[in-house]
């Protein structure tokens, strides 16, 4: 038995049990917590010096065609293993007393979890695709039910607009295992890669395309980010952390994995510009839209938005130090927008806005929160000490590095906008932080009750592993290092 | 002779089947199709299928027949209360059948085959009918045996649909 | 106890205190103030071990970042201690400072809320500084320099409740991140160019630096950004002023002897560079005489005592920054900061007293006569201020006179704006001095104003030692030896420059008791400098339109044509044509046998026709 | 003698008019009707195709066989038709095709 | 044992029944469906037997295929479909006694479980002819017991305005397939299938355009069939107005049924090379406009059985798209899949909707307002189903789209593949209408729906069929390889 498919099943298991009538919150935490533990285990027990897949286990499922329920983890996938780990449990620790069908709003949570996680451990693309799209129906009743503000018509809008683009993808995945040679065809990912030198391109560039469209809109890049932050801001927090935190990552992981590692020099080269252009509108522009709003879930939704150019910026770079950094981003980002989401949560509770106009000098009434929120601020626009740093100023050197080879000049743009985006950045996340917690505070907010033990703990879980990372980078880095060459 | 024959039938049939679709009485209209029918029997016969052409006078004219002027009679029919006919349907219906009838007009004089005289008739030795249930029961046993299930069907059918009230 | 070990220590027990008093003595008053005390202390200790033992060399701590690029090429970016002159002394002026101030914060602080997270900052700051001043690399300091702009920020906003200290705070976060972001391109430029981020490797000859004037300038240019926004050069002044928002031991150990000077220790760290390329230091130069001319006369419109503190800091760093352009050597703008330090330092620490004793009024025409009230203060006050104002003999005079000199030398025209700088420092000094000290009180708060505890005046006449004896040479010869640069006099200057320097001084002075002999009111009040050159006016405009104006844009184009016409657009579309669709259904069968019909038809013609 | 032609070409005008009458008429009765009309002109062409034999000269008397299908299979569908309608008759009191357009769209 | 055996033991199965209810004097009738279910079953188990092959002397391999997996396969689909079916009847019951009169209480019910047996027997025989006057015979007996099911509630308006269309409609069908048959067999002089391909290579130019001619005829009755635009017109009125199980039957078996012959007949005729180009680019037609009218006029729909009646003319589209793409071996095997999976998610949606509409009085979307509060686990099932047919990973239909769209990329097909992902886009729309009514809305009323011993079986072998086909569906496709 295989522990990476223990830690797919346990989350289905449990859900089971609830849908039986077991108790929903213990019974989902527990299995959180234990997901969690293997997790950490499996993570230090990954051989560095042997490095590639490891834990590998097979059940053939169509093996004429190649298609295997192939589980395994390297480097990379245990990385964003462990981040849906932490995010699953902090996000189920964080829930709120749930009033109406509590049992389906964690069973919505737990399948979430359960994708997310096959996504990262499976190693066959088809069962890699398909466990990501788990999360899209628990996703649409979560925002629908659970949500907030105008969130039926977010969470149609992200419904089907995910649910068209990973189609899309599947199109694409499709066709990159067609263009392979017949007697060899595979979704194996290792398989792949062996046959990706001998491999029928005359399609090639369009495969690619399909794939940069269908995993980036997964990934809100721009211009197919619309569905992102009206989501966002209306999920309930345990959602939004699991989409944004850990769900999201998935289209770069499929990046990485798929897009970045097959495809021959010239075509990737060929198409770059075009990614690195939607990467500025990422930066550039989606940070203004930022800066424009005018309420702290809005902001933060569209900073996840913005910040997923740093990343693409990494992968544009198509060198070792871009996409290293770009995988420590994933982490860091993954963690610290949780860690906002939850806070978000935690004041919408208390106060039942997140107009920056109604709130103000809540650092009085909530402290902790107040503190927390800091370091979250502080981590999101960028501070030394918080992964998110690290992995910024890394694929900062990464851009640097192929505008140093290619010396093209969109990838300089790139560059200037990239760093001008830790001020963009900057500007927005104080502004939150100064017109929530500072300034004098308003009568009504002087009773607050400061922020809950439970979601402190889970915002601290959150925000050691990131400071961890952030003063020890190589503990992500040598991970991911052993993918990455 | 069999010319003539053909000749006049065919402009019987078509008439009468044209007079089907032109009269407003739904018995005149069951009565000309009986005429067309007729004609077209005729139309068999010439065509040395005199067996087809009786079991044709039988069945349509005869039993289907009856049992659409049953029918009208029972429904007590009157004539379509003259409403204003739809005048785009008529045109559209018009057009398409004028454009089914170009087709078929094509097709046949474009293929010479058709054009050929007809070869004189090298008839079964024994008559017809026995022929026709030999190969009947012979060969088309299968779809034979269908399409007696089929006819069961049909009857409990009728029963179930048009029975006043079930037991 | 090996040295590095020693060096690391200094480092880290300031952070170890921040984290202790966030983690655990947030109730404790008392705990939280001492663990910060004694961090500073042994800050202090291991400073002055390192500087008596001369230590030299670079501490490897660990490789932060670590990526193999490929079998043989590793990139990475270390964290390391470079211990040499220039930093030994660097260190030494900071860790010897800051327990000064974090004792006499001790008693400014007493009566203050967020006791816990005041020191927690002091000694975070601390940690950064301390990290800026020791860091071996670009990276590493550009780390250290974000966290002493967040400690700052924290320290900034101490009085958060107050809109203008929140303002204040999250404008100089802002500004220092504008100057950051050159810093940052400044880096990779001149990480791609030399291939090394290390101090100790920075040389204009490497890499693709070599025989290349301009690239060199934009490197040098790039990362004098981040000096900018740190040492509050115009344009990115604004930011400085505003910063007196926070408690006043704050603006003199940040924004006064240390943290501001770091971007002056940086333009020392790469001087190598600046003083490679004519162009870039010409640049600097510019940069540093318009600075401290300008603040010179903005320092005269002020009402608040700190602010005129503030501008005066600014002026002076002016002076660093132009010392630094004019590319003579390193010691130049160092000996400067070391003067300056001092006397900054101890000019805020007895406003803040002074302020203490006003029932924390600040502006200067409600005080008055408090030279009987705290004689104590008064004194400190006086040798901060004649230092500053560069009175012969004194600390200020020696540094500020050789960076003139050098200009008269290399500069004729930066000379004279320094000069007139020079006229300006002693001139709003003695405006201040008078109004505050002199004349009789303007309010009941001066005529019931006290003298400060000890705790507080204590540091106030430690400080006023180095203050007067900075400058002296053999002080000069301790804390400068040769390896830090030379700072020998400017080749032979003409016997009246000397002179210049001096009726500078004489006439501010004069000029300024001659006006300000206790008037009620201001009395030469001029708009333009009270107002700051209206340059902050400009900002807040351009901030609120342009900035503001293209993220509306931004926002409206998002909201109404990407999500609007683009996404929901075609969801419409599809759902109109099905709309549409749906009318075929007519219901009416003879509709559908005509559809049928034409079907038919439609399939016999494709199938006729289709070759 | 008439040839081939000819008898497809009736056979074929006849099934056109059939068409018409479904497309046109109102009365469900009759649509039946030249529905049925439709039937048997197809038997007229088969008959005829299998009287003139195009393929191997000599006629395929399989085609009867069809024909004799078709008739009964057309009797069955006559049958469950009229009672269909019978039953709709007692249900609407019509059989006007118009008065059936309650389901569209 | 013999092939031959299993329809003839279906329609002994329909015969038995119906001397059953007539002796067996018993108002409930609900023991007629479960024995159906029970001899079909047996029957089922039957066809697993090993089946010797017709021998060449026999004439009835000149009308039947001998036991090629496609006719087998599609043989246990339609019983599987007609069991299930059968055994939705007693749920049917309360609605049937509403709408035809019996003298007294049972009247005419049973015959409702039965005709469909006799329909499942013609549809076995029509998936395995090879002769058009097989398939005409097989296929009229399936039609006309459809007649009398669709027309089946004689006091309900819309059932019996359903059944009027579908017999006016189907009747012109007919009339077209006999006139086609009737050309192809005077041009070629044949009417088998398997004969077909020679005898036309044999004609001579001339006499290929009255060839085409015929084929065009043909073409249409099956487009009729399997409800392909522009053909399709009857199947939105008449799923809406027919009784529920009946609408479930039709989408099924007899549209699988069209299909098997539809292949047939087009893998017959693209042995003749100058046919093969004409052939496709019909079928691209039929395929774009039938994706195009099924998915984007099924978005505005607020009915669940008509909005179902468009989503089988969009399923028939992406079938069509396999059809295209018959020459990749995969394709049947891919077709097949669809099928079954099409099976277990429409019947399921088919079943919940039954009980729902009765419980809530009503086949508008908005009666499953609440449901998941009312009734979990049917508004499980029901988001199981809508999830398998909008194409989501795990369940039957995303395998089966996945395969579908895989053969058409390996074909070349790339337009229509491109329309393919338009279209599943709008079939998302409009199949999670049906989830957000069931989870988002607040139900009129709280009353719990009950649900029976039977139902729960079939929901639970459904989803179970569902969730196994989409994790591993190497059986079934194996079946067809």
């Amino acid at each position: 038995m295989s522990p990476l498919l223990l830690l797919i099943l346990l989350p289905l298991i449990a859900s089971l049990f609830i849908a039986a009538g077991a108790n929903a919150r213990r019974t989902a935490l527990g299995a959180a917590l234990i997901n969690l533990l293997a997790a950490i285990v499996l993570f230090f027990r990954y051989d560095l010096h042997k490095g590639g897949w490891q834990f590998v286990s097979q059940w053939h499922v169509l093996p004429k065609l190649g298609v295997n329920l192939i589980l395994g983890a390297d480097g990379l996938s245990l990385t964003m293993l462990l981040l849906a780990a932490l995010v699953t449990f902090s996000a189920l620790l964080v829930a709120p007393k749930i009033e109406k069908q509590e049992g389906l709003y964690y069973i919505s949570l737990l399948f979430i979890s359960a994708g997310v996680i096959g996504a990262f451990a499976s190693i066959d693309v088809l069962f890699l695709y398909g466990f990501h799209e788990l999360a899209l129906i628990p996703t649409f009743l979560l925002i629908g039910i659970w949500g907030s503000g105008d969130r039926q018509a977010a969470a149609w809008k992200a419904t089907i607009y995910l649910g068209t683009a990973s189609f899309v993808l599947l199109i694409g995945l499709v066709a990159l295992y067609l263009s392979m040679p017949p007697d060899a065809r595979s979704f194996d990912l290792r398989q792949m890669h062996d046959l990706a030198a001998n491999t029928n391109w005359s399609p090639a560039r369009w495969i690619y395309i399909l794939l940069i469209v269908g995993f980036g809109t997964l990934v809100s890049l721009f211009p197919f980010h619309s569905w992102a932050a009206p989501a966002y801001a209306s999920a309930p927090a345990p959602a939004a952390m699991l989409h944004a935190g850990v769900l999201k990552k998935f289209g770069l992981y499929g990046l990485i994995r798929i897009a970045l590692q097959f495809f021959p020099k010239e075509i990737t080269e060929a198409v770059n510009p075009f990614l690195i252009i939607l990467l500025i509108g990422n930066i550039g522009y989606i940070g203004y839209v930022t800066v424009a709003q005018k309420r702290l879930d809005w902001t933060v939704g569209y900073s996840s938005v913005m910040h997923m150019g740093y990343i693409f910026l990494g992968l544009a770079a198509f060198n070792v130090l871009g996409v290293n950094g770009a995988a420590l981003l994933m982490f860091a980002h993954g963690l610290s927008v949780a860690a906002a989401f939850a806070l978000c949560g935690e004041i919408r509770q208390r106060t039942g806005t997140l107009d920056y106009c109604e709130l103000g000098g809540l650092a009085k009434s909530v402290p902790v929160l107040g503190l927390l929120f800091g370091f979250v601020t502080m981590a999101s626009v960028g501070l030394p000490g918080f992964a998110n740093f690290a992995g910024e100023i890394l694929v900062f050197f990464g851009a640097a590095l192929s505008f140093y080879a290619h010396g093209d000049l969109i990838m300089l743009i790139a560059i200037v906008i990239g760093v001008w985006g830790v001020v963009i950045s900057a500007i927005y996340m104080l502004r939150a932080y100064r017109n929530i917690f500072w300034g004098p505070i308003a009568a009504r907010w002087e009773s607050l009750t400061d922020i809950a033990p439970t979601a402190r703990y889970s915002v601290i879980l959150l925000l050691i592993p990131l400071m961890i990372a952030g003063f020890y980078p190589q503990f992500i880095l040598k991970m991911v290092g052993t993918v990455l060459h | 002779m069999l010319t003539v024959a053909f000749w006049f039938f065919a402009t019987l049939m078509i008439a009468f089947g044209a007079s089907v679709v032109l009269l407003r009485n739904p018995v005149s209209c069951a009565m000309s199709l009986v005429m067309s029918f007729i004609s077209l029997a005729a139309l068999f016969i010439t065509l040395d299928a005199a067996f087809i052409g009786i079991i044709q006078i039988l069945v349509y004219a005869g039993a289907v027949m009856v049992l659409f002027l049953f029918i009208i009679m029972l429904l007590d029919l009157r004539t379509e209360e003259s409403r204003s006919l739809n005048i785009g349907a008529t045109v559209g219906g018009l057009l398409v059948v004028s454009a089914f009838i170009a087709f078929l007009v094509k097709i046949i004089s474009s293929t010479p085959a058709f054009s050929q005289k007809l070869p004189d008739f090298v008839g079964p030795q024994t008559s017809e009918v026995k022929m026709i249930g030999f190969t009947l029961f012979q060969t088309f046993w299968l779809p034979f045996e269908v399409v007696g299930v089929l006819l069961l069907v049909a009857t409990v059918g009728v029963v179930v649909l048009s029975r006043k009230s079930l037991r | 106890m090996n040295i590095s070990m020693i060096a690391w220590i200094t480092l880290l027990v300031p952070l170890i205190a921040a984290a202790l008093i966030v983690l655990v003595t947030r109730t404790s008053k008392p705990l939280a103030s001492g663990l910060a005390i004694l961090s500073a202390l042994v800050a202090f200790v291991g400073a002055w071990t390192l500087f008596i033992a001369k230590t030299h060399g670079d501490f490897l701590g660990f490789n932060w970042i670590n990526v193999a690029i490929d079998l043989d090429h590793h990139f990475t970016i270390p964290l390391g201690l470079l211990i040499d002159p220039l930093s030994r002394t660097m260190l030494v002026i900071v860790a010897t400072i800051a327990p000064l101030v974090f004792i006499y914060s001790l008693g400014y602080m007493k009566e203050e809320e967020g006791y816990w997270r005041y020191f927690a900052g002091l000694a975070l700051f601390l940690f950064s500084m301390l990290g800026i001043v020791l860091a071996d690399n670009l990276v590493m300091m550009f780390i250290f320099w974000e966290l002493v702009g967040v400690s700052s920020y924290i320290l900034i906003g101490h009085y958060f409740r107050k809109n203008s200290a929140a303002d204040a705070a999250k404008q100089a976060f802002l500004v220092n991140r504008i100057g950051d972001f050159g810093f940052m391109l400044g880096i990779l430029f001149i990480w791609l160019a030399t291939g090394d981020i290390s101090f100790a490797s920075l040389n204009p000859e490497a890499g693709a630096l070599q025989g290349q004037p301009v690239m060199l300038a934009i490197g040098v240019v790039l990362i004098f950004c981040g000096t900018v926004g740190k040492s509050a050069q115009f344009p990115l002044h604004v930011w400085l002023p505003n910063s007196m928002e926070g408690p006043t031991p704050v603006s003199s150990l940040l924004h006064a002897a240390t943290m501001v000077a770091a971007g002056v220790y940086l333009l020392a760290r790469i001087f190598p560079l600046l003083a490679a390329s004519p162009q870039a230091s010409e640049i600097v130069l510019w940069i540093g005489a318009i600075t401290a001319l300008g603040a010179g006369f903005l320092a005269i419109g002020q009402d608040d005592i700190k602010g005129i503190l503030a501008y005066s800091t600014i002026s002076q760093l002016g002076y660093m920054v132009a010392g630094a352009g004019l590319a003579v050597s390193a010691a130049l703008p160092m000996f400067h900061l070391f003067t300056h330090a001092f006397f900054k330092c101890l000019l805020f620490l007895s406003a803040g007293s002074v302020i203490l004793g006003m029932h924390h009024e600040q502006d200067i025409w409600k005080m008055g006569g408090l030279k009987n009230k705290m004689p104590l203060t008064f004194l400190a006050y006086l040798a901060g201020m004649l230092a500053l104002s560069g009175c012969p003999g004194l600390s200020g005079s020696f540094s500020k006179d050789l960076i003139m000199a050098h200009a008269w030398a290399d500069h004729r025209a930066i000379f004279w704006v320094l000069v007139v700088g020079a006229a300006l420092t002693p001139f709003y000094m003695a405006r201040q001095a008078s109004v505050v000290f002199l004349g009789s009180p303007r309010s009941d708060h001066a005529k019931h104003a006290h003298e400060s505890p000890m705790v507080m005046v204590l540091p106030l006449l430690l400080l006023a030692i180095p203050s007067i004896a900075a400058g002296w040479g053999f002080v000069k010869n301790i804390f400068f030896p040769e390896a830090l640069g030379s700072l020998e006099e400017a080749g032979h200057l003409p016997w009246f420059v000397e002179w210049i320097f001096i009726s500078a001084f004489v006439v501010g002075i004069a000029l300024a008791f001659a006006i300000y002999r206790n008037p009620a009111k201001d009395p030469l009040r001029i708009p333009l400098l009270a107002n700051r050159f209206y340059i902050d006016a400009f900002y807040d405009w351009a901030v609120a339109t342009i900035q503001g104006g293209f993220a509306r844009l931004c926002s409206f184009i998002d909201r109404w044509f990407i999500n609007g016409i683009l996404v929901q657009g075609s969801a419409t579309a599809i759902w109109f044509l099905g709309f549409c669709l749906r009318f075929l259904q007519v219901g009416n069968i003879q509709a559908y046998a005509f559809f049928f019909g034409a079907g038919v038809i439609a399939l016999i013609y494709v199938l006729l026709t289709v070759h | 003698m008439p040839t081939l032609a000819n008898y497809l070409l009736a056979s074929g005008i006849l099934f056109a008019i059939g068409l018409g009458g479904v497309m046109l008429r109102r009365s469900i009765i009759v649509i039946f009707m030249s529905l049925e009309m439709m039937l048997s002109a197809a038997n007229l062409s088969l008959v005829a195709f299998s009287r003139y034999g195009l393929v191997n000269g000599h006629q395929n008397f399989n085609a009867q066989i069809l024909v004799f299908f078709i008739i009964t299979v057309a009797a069955a569908e006559v049958a469950v038709g009229l009672a269909i309608i019978v039953s709709l008759y007692r249900a609407r009191q019509t059989t006007h095709v118009e008065d059936l357009d309650t389901l569209k769209f | 044992m013999n092939t031959l055996l299993l329809e003839f033991s279906v329609v002994a199965v329909g015969v038995l029944l119906l001397l059953a209810d007539s002796f067996v004097d018993r108002s409930n009738k609900n023991f007629i469906s479960y024995l159906g279910a029970l001899g079909l079953g047996a029957v089922l188990v039957l066809s697993f037997l090993p089946q010797q092959p017709l021998l060449t002397d026999c004439t009835a391999s000149l009308f039947l295929s001998t036991a090629d997996p496609l006719s087998t396969f599609f043989i246990r689909f339609i019983l599987i479909a007609t069991i299930i079916v059968v055994l939705m009847t007693p749920s049917f019951v309360p609605v049937l006694e509403r709408y035809i009169p019996a003298e007294r209480k049972g009247g005419g019910i049973a015959e409702f479980s039965i005709l469909p047996i006799f329909a499942c027997a013609g549809l076995m025989w029509m998936v395995r002819s090879v002769d058009f006057i097989m398939i005409f015979v097989s296929l009229e007996l399936a039609t006309i017991s459809l007649y009398i099911l669709v027309t089946y509630l004689r006091q309900n308006q819309a059932s019996l305005e359903a059944g009027t269309k579908y017999l006016i409609l189907g009747a012109l069908s007919t009339g077209f397939l006999v006139y086609g048959i009737t050309w192809i067999f005077g041009v070629t002089g044949t009417t088998n299938l398997l004969a077909l391909p020679d005898a036309i290579n044999a004609l001579p130019e001339s006499a290929h355009t009255p060839l085409l001619f015929g084929i065009a005829l043909v073409f249409v009755a099956l487009s009729f069939k399997i409800a392909a635009f522009p053909f399709q017109f009857w199947v939105p009125d008449v799923y809406q107005g027919a009784p529920t199980p009946v609408t479930a039957y039709l989408s099924v078996a007899s549209k699988a049924a069209g299909f098997v012959v539809l292949i047939r007949l087009i893998e017959a005729l693209s042995q003749v090379p100058f046919l093969q180009q004409k052939l496709l680019v019909l079928v691209i037609l039929l395929t774009v406009m039938t994706l195009i009218f099924g998915n984007f006029a099924a978005i505005p729909q607020s009915n669940m059985k008509r909005l179902l009646g468009y989503s089988s003319i969009a399923h028939a589209g992406y079938l069509l798209m396999g059809v295209a793409s018959l020459s990749s071996v995969l394709a049947i095997p891919a077709i097949g899949f669809y099928f079954a999976g099409y099976l277990a998610m429409t019947l399921l949606s088919f079943l919940v909707l039954l009980l729902v509409s009765e419980n809530a009085g009503g086949d508008e979307i908005t009666r499953f307002n609440g449901l998941s509060k009312r009734s979990p686990l049917l508004a499980g099932a029901m988001l199981l189903s809508m999830a398998s047919l909008a194409g989501i990973p795990f369940t039957a239909g995303f395998v089966g789209k996945l395969m579908i769209f895989g053969v058409a990329l390996k074909t070349g097909h790339f337009g229509l593949v491109g329309l393919g992902c338009i279209t599943v886009a709008a079939g998302f729309y409009y199949y999670f209408k049906v989830v957000r009514a069931m989870y988002w809305q607040q139900p009129s009323e709280t009353t719990p729906i009950p649900v029976t011993l039977t139902v729960k079986l079939l929901i639970a072998v459904m989803g179970a069929a569902i969730i196994a086909l989409g994790i591993y569906p190497a059986p079934v496709i194996a079946a067809l390889r």
